[in-house]
């Protein structure tokens, strides 16, 4: 197949036309830092931890978006982009209540691992300490919008890989809550197949399995990875 | 749940035919949550359900539009209404005083409606009337570079007491 | 009706209005300004008044679009002298037909300005308020009943689409347009040209045209203006859009808050169906276009091209990250060409009057005129339309009339929430894109507020914020929080609570959401914050000051 | 050489870390080489001394903690905030989104106990609690900070060791960067 020529980080690649900075990052072992992001589902380009340079453009534009084009020249390791790594991180922590102590994905949160990735020791922003509610509602599920990080992921897999829909979101800025139906409290959801996919997708400690304790959380992203992957068997 | 629609209400007939006219698109949902509004005042939980199941819309998705937008209300927003813009224009020409003092007055924040429904008190970005800042809107009616007495008055008229 | 028809309906209409026996003509502002002042009271006093001395075949009562200056409303334009009268009232209506169509004389004291200049112009092109403008989208809002297609065509209306369609390939009409160089009014200042040619180049069998009038900039209202005094020209600017770039379909997408440019658009629409200059077939050509409205609903981010698309689409109108533009993707996947209303408004002179008659006014950069919205502490408010490159010398003190009460010109700000101040210093700049965006600020859909010395600047950065932080859609990271933690830092300044790393702290997450934020209302929100915080810093430092004083025994917290 | 001088401190938080402290066994025969303790919870003394290093666990809650913390950012040549609630409030700013007097009542009014008579302490002597919780960086400048709750004994080692070794640590350099 043909490849065109691209250069990231100084190193030149060859890479299949169409696909996006992320996956040609990906594929090359260039690490790159996510949050939104998870294979198979749609891009949303939200959580802009994927920024990346690109020569000739002079804004900043996310990697999971945005597609390779022929002798583009891309960096995803310059200072400014580290710092606004760290910033994003800062503000993720700051937004919601993070209490990583007293959490069920302690040692076990992308959000936690995002921290140390970026070299975050504290926080320099002032928490915001917005009051959050814990919907245990659900017979199995809980939902924690303390932990909440408004990746999405859960609305995206219940909307697109099981086809549900229970998840959205509502209000805007920074009083955005992720809703189960009419925002009502997710064991009355009429739509819910408790299929349990969001939990998988979660990267924190928002959604989990009420069997499980402080600490002891274990998420499978790729599970939702694989299930788009095998349901393309459908069509071949 | 029992709160489905009557069908014997207008306001239903009215809701079905805007439906119809819309030809049952998805994408024209938010003509049909303005129209809805337009005759109920506001969004009752009941409407959105019975929207949701006439444009085969999942309810988190009209619910997450619904709450995206300044202009869809899902309380109702009292049978008088005052709104205060406090667009640019009307903020350099002292909006915030008025929203203040209509504030001390009444006892209702913006948003709130009083415990008898007859007043509400709402602020708005800009309704583009600049060059006639300061604003109010007493009940769709707009109010040129108003002092808060004015207001007063206009309201103690409308709802008889204070 | 084919071309044939539409040529012979023009020149009926025309003659009609030439051998009227109307000798009179009396415009009454129904613009949205007006209406709230009053106006169709004193419309309705009027036409009774003209009853009743029995001048209906004499006096020809036409309401029309904006005129201008709506601080003075309602007001009352009296043709052919072109004597306005400012805050007609109804009881002195009879006292103006008396004395203005019996007499021929013009009451002096009740014409425009006659409570502030010394003496006013019974001519108001006289006046520095208008003489110092060139009216080309605005041309004939203040002249012609909006409601009127007939009114429109006598105009010069859809002469444009007329030549377009028959005249000139899709081809031709986009040259023509590089050719004025024009620039998309919406803000940002695109080459429209290069959009309509980008649109033309990608091959679908289906692309839109989508207007966008969600006009959502506090202190703007050039959209609400164009869109309620001349809905046809925004129409027509739409159909010649359709046809250059190949799209069959337009939306309008029109703010909430504008209920009666929504109802003129829509009978606009109504009308130009009628007529056969949209729908199938135009004008017996191949080219069929057809228009809808959308109705925004309070949100203003919708602003956004993606953002709107989504909206138009029914969702929750969220931006998405670009590319792919629009051009390539955008209303349900498609090619979409996405203009604001003025920019719209201004194609039909181009393609009457051709693109180099365009490309002559205006600045080397920036062709053209700008309609602004003149508001704040100036003693004339209203919408104006200057070639670009006037100074705002001349925009605040000869069309504006200085400050209000006498005070001192302390900033103007451009933009709205995306924009910027500009301070006394750089008064003499040349209104353009380049000009403004160098001095920290943006043209944006063209709000200019004016404000004296008892702005604070800091609070008004504070207000900005606040919008924006009210605005923000929640989708990225940057916007979302950083918009609230900017607010929340700025408002401690303004408590007189913050230190100078809280400072430094507001100016690295400004510069941070500048740039990670997701679409252009992050990317534009710290530009307030910014652009005070150049021009006016020792208002900052002032307040630091303040709170350093109290904590002088506390040691300042810092970077760790 | 003359030796350094710590000292470390308990504000809002629940002594974990000082626990984990502790836990650095022998290695704090390493440590009393190069610095003497010179005040610790454990230790009596009435006011915080001068010292070159100050360990501070836990928040700032109270009236009484920030005239602590400003007197020993006074006292202190270089202030570490130790552990999560130090850095990041953590649990004990867990009552930041509620108001105080629902938290008092919740504590002392609607709990279950044994003479039922559910009334909020209040005597002059009792501390006072701040409607909000901050972290140590909000309210003074602190040099270097050590989350996790409690910190591995092996970072608070290592950042000791290398501190009274006049180097600089990086936790994040030696992966031992973590919280909760």
């Amino acid at each position: 197949m043909n490849t065109i020529d691209i250069k990231i980080n100084e190193r030149s690649l060859k890479v299949l036309p169409g696909i996006t900075i992320l996956q040609a990052c990906r594929d090359n072992g260039i690490d790159i830092l996510t949050m939104c992001h998870l294979k198979g589902l749609s891009d949303v380009g939200a959580c802009r931890l994927c920024l990346v340079e690109i020569e000739g453009i002079n804004k900043l534009l996310s990697a999971c978006t945005t597609r390779v084009a022929s002798n583009m020249v891309i960096r995803t390791d310059t200072e400014k982009i580290k710092r606004y790594q760290r910033i994003t991180t800062e503000l993720f922590f700051a937004e919601r209540n993070h209490v990583c102590s007293v959490c069920v994905a302690n040692g076990n949160c992308e959000l936690q691992e995002l921290g140390y990735k970026v070299g975050m020791d504290h926080i320099r922003y002032p928490f915001l300490f917005p009051e959050c509610k814990v919907d245990t509602s659900h017979q199995y599920f809980v939902m924690d919008h303390n932990r909440c990080i408004m990746c999405t992921r859960c609305v995206r897999a219940c909307s697109e890989v099981e086809g549900a829909f229970n998840w959205d979101v509502k209000n805007r800025g920074f009083q955005v809550r992720v809703i189960s139906d009419f925002d009502t409290p997710w064991g009355e959801s009429i739509t819910c197949t408790s299929c349990g996919k969001c939990l998988q997708a979660c990267p924190t400690g928002a959604l989990w399995s009420k069997d499980v304790v402080q600490g002891q959380l274990e998420k499978h992203p790729e599970m939702i990875t694989e299930l788009v992957e095998k349901r393309k068997l459908l069509l071949t | 749940m029992n709160n489905e629609l009557p069908a014997t209400d207008p306001r239903v007939k009215l809701l079905a035919a805007k439906i119809k006219k819309e030809n049952f698109k998805p994408d024209a949902l938010i003509e049909i949550l303005h129209s809805a509004q337009n005759s109920y005042g506001y969004l009752p939980m009941n409407v959105l359900a019975y929207i949701a199941k006439a444009l085969h819309l999942p309810p988190s998705r009209i619910y997450s539009t619904v709450t995206f937008y300044h202009f869809f209300s899902l309380k109702s927003k009292g049978e008088h209404t005052c709104l205060v813009c406090t667009g640019t224009a009307c903020y350099v020409k002292g909006a915030q005083a008025i929203l203040n003092e209509l504030e001390k007055k009444t006892g209702l924040k913006a948003g709130q409606v009083s415990a008898d429904n007859k007043l509400g008190v709402q602020v708005a970005r800009c309704i583009g009337a600049c060059g006639l800042a300061p604003v109010v809107v007493l009940d769709d009616e707009v109010q040129a570079k108003v002092t808060t007495d004015e207001i007063i008055n206009k309201i103690i008229d409308k709802i008889g007491t204070k | 009706m084919n071309r044939q028809e539409f040529k012979d309906l023009v020149i009926a209409e025309t003659e009609k209005t030439k051998n009227s026996t109307c000798k009179h003509k009396i415009c009454i502002c129904c613009g949205a300004g007006c209406i709230s002042s009053g106006s169709e009271a004193v419309m309705k006093k009027l036409q009774e008044e003209i009853i009743e001395r029995g001048l209906q075949s004499e006096v020809e009562i036409i309401p029309t679009g904006c005129m201008g200056p709506c601080n003075q409303g309602p007001l009352m334009k009296y043709l052919p002298e072109n004597s306005i009268y400012q805050k007609v009232d109804c009881s002195n209506i009879s006292q103006i037909v008396q004395s203005q169509v019996i007499e021929k004389k013009p009451i002096e004291h009740l014409l425009l300005f006659a409570d502030s200049r010394e003496r006013p112009f019974s001519n108001a092109d006289e006046d520095p308020f208008f003489s110092k403008q060139l009216k080309i989208v605005l041309k004939n809002c203040g002249q012609l009943n909006p409601e009127r297609i007939e009114d429109y065509l006598v105009h010069e209306g859809y002469r444009a689409l007329d030549k377009a369609l028959f005249e000139m390939s899709p081809e031709d009409v986009i040259a023509e347009i590089k050719q004025s160089r024009m620039r998309g009014r919406g803000g940002a200042g695109y080459p429209t040209g290069l959009k309509w040619e980008t649109v033309y180049k990608y091959v679908n069998d289906q692309k839109y045209v989508i207007c966008n009038g969600d006009e959502g900039d506090p202190g703007a209202f050039m959209d609400r203006s164009v869109l309620e005094g001349n809905p046809h020209r925004v129409l027509e600017g739409m159909a010649i859009g359709g046809y250059a770039v190949g799209a069959s379909k337009g939306y309008a997408y029109i703010r909430g808050e504008y209920p009666l440019a929504i109802k003129r658009f829509e009978a606009a629409i109504k009308q130009a169906k009628k007529m056969g200059l949209l729908g199938p077939n135009i004008l017996g050509s191949n080219f069929s276009f057809d228009v809808e409205v959308r109705i925004g609903a309070g949100a203003f981010v919708c602003g956004e091209e993606t953002a709107l698309i989504a909206s138009i689409e029914g969702k929750r109108g969220t931006p998405r990250p670009r590319p792919p533009f629009p051009a390539e993707s955008g209303l349900w996947g498609k090619p979409t060409l996405i203009n604001n209303v003025e920019t719209f408004a201004g194609i039909a002179p181009i393609i009457n009057n051709g693109g180099e008659w365009y490309s002559e006014i205006g600045t080397p950069k920036s062709a053209g005129t700008k309609v602004f919205a003149l508001a704040g502490k100036i003693n004339y408010s209203g919408l104006i339309e200057v070639p670009m490159g006037t100074s705002l010398r001349e925009i605040v003190f000869d069309i504006g009339g200085g400050i209000q009460g006498g005070g001192e010109f302390k900033a103007a700000q451009t933009g709205g929430p995306s924009g910027g101040c500009i301070p006394a210093e750089h008064l003499d700049v040349k209104m353009d894109y380049e000009a403004l965006v160098n001095l920290g600020s943006i043209m944006g859909s063209g709000g200019l507020i004016v404000m004296d010395q008892s702005s604070d600047m800091v609070d008004v950065a504070r207000f900005f914020m606040e919008f924006c932080m009210d605005e923000s859609c929640g989708k990225c990271v940057p916007c979302r929080v950083g918009t609230k933690m900017m607010h929340d830092l700025l408002q401690k300044i303004c408590d007189n609570n913050a230190s100078r790393i809280d400072l430094e702290r507001l100016e690295e997450l400004a510069v941070y959401v500048k740039e990670a934020s997701l679409c252009g209302l992050g990317g534009s929100a710290p530009n307030p914050l910014l652009s005070t915080l150049r021009h006016f810093r020792n208002e900052y430092e002032t307040r630091i000051g303040k709170y350093e004083e109290k904590h002088i025994e506390v040691p300042q917290t810092s970077e760790v | 050489m003359t030796k350094k001088k710590i000292g470390t401190v308990w504000l809002g938080g629940c002594s974990g870390c000082h626990m984990s402290l502790l836990d650095i066994d022998e290695r704090i025969l390493d440590v009393a080489r190069l610095a003497d303790i010179v005040k610790c919870p454990i230790v009596d003394g009435k006011e915080f001394p001068k010292v070159d290093i100050a360990l501070v666990e836990g928040s700032v809650t109270s009236d009484e903690h920030l005239h602590e913390i400003l007197h020993i950012r006074k006292q202190a040549k270089l202030l570490v905030a130790l552990g999560d609630c130090a850095v990041m409030t953590n649990v004990t700013g867990m009552r930041n989104y509620l108001q105080l007097n629902e938290v008092f009542d919740t504590a002392y009014v609607n709990a279950i106990s044994n003479d039922q008579s559910g009334t909020v302490p209040n005597h002059p002597a009792l501390l006072r609690l701040h409607d909000k919780v901050f972290p140590l960086q909000e309210v003074v400048n602190v040099d270097y900070v050590i989350p996790g709750c409690p910190p591995s004994a092996d970072a608070i080692f290592y950042v000791l060791f290398e501190f009274l070794n006049d180097r600089v640590p990086d936790l994040n350099e030696v992966k031992k960067l973590k919280y909760g």
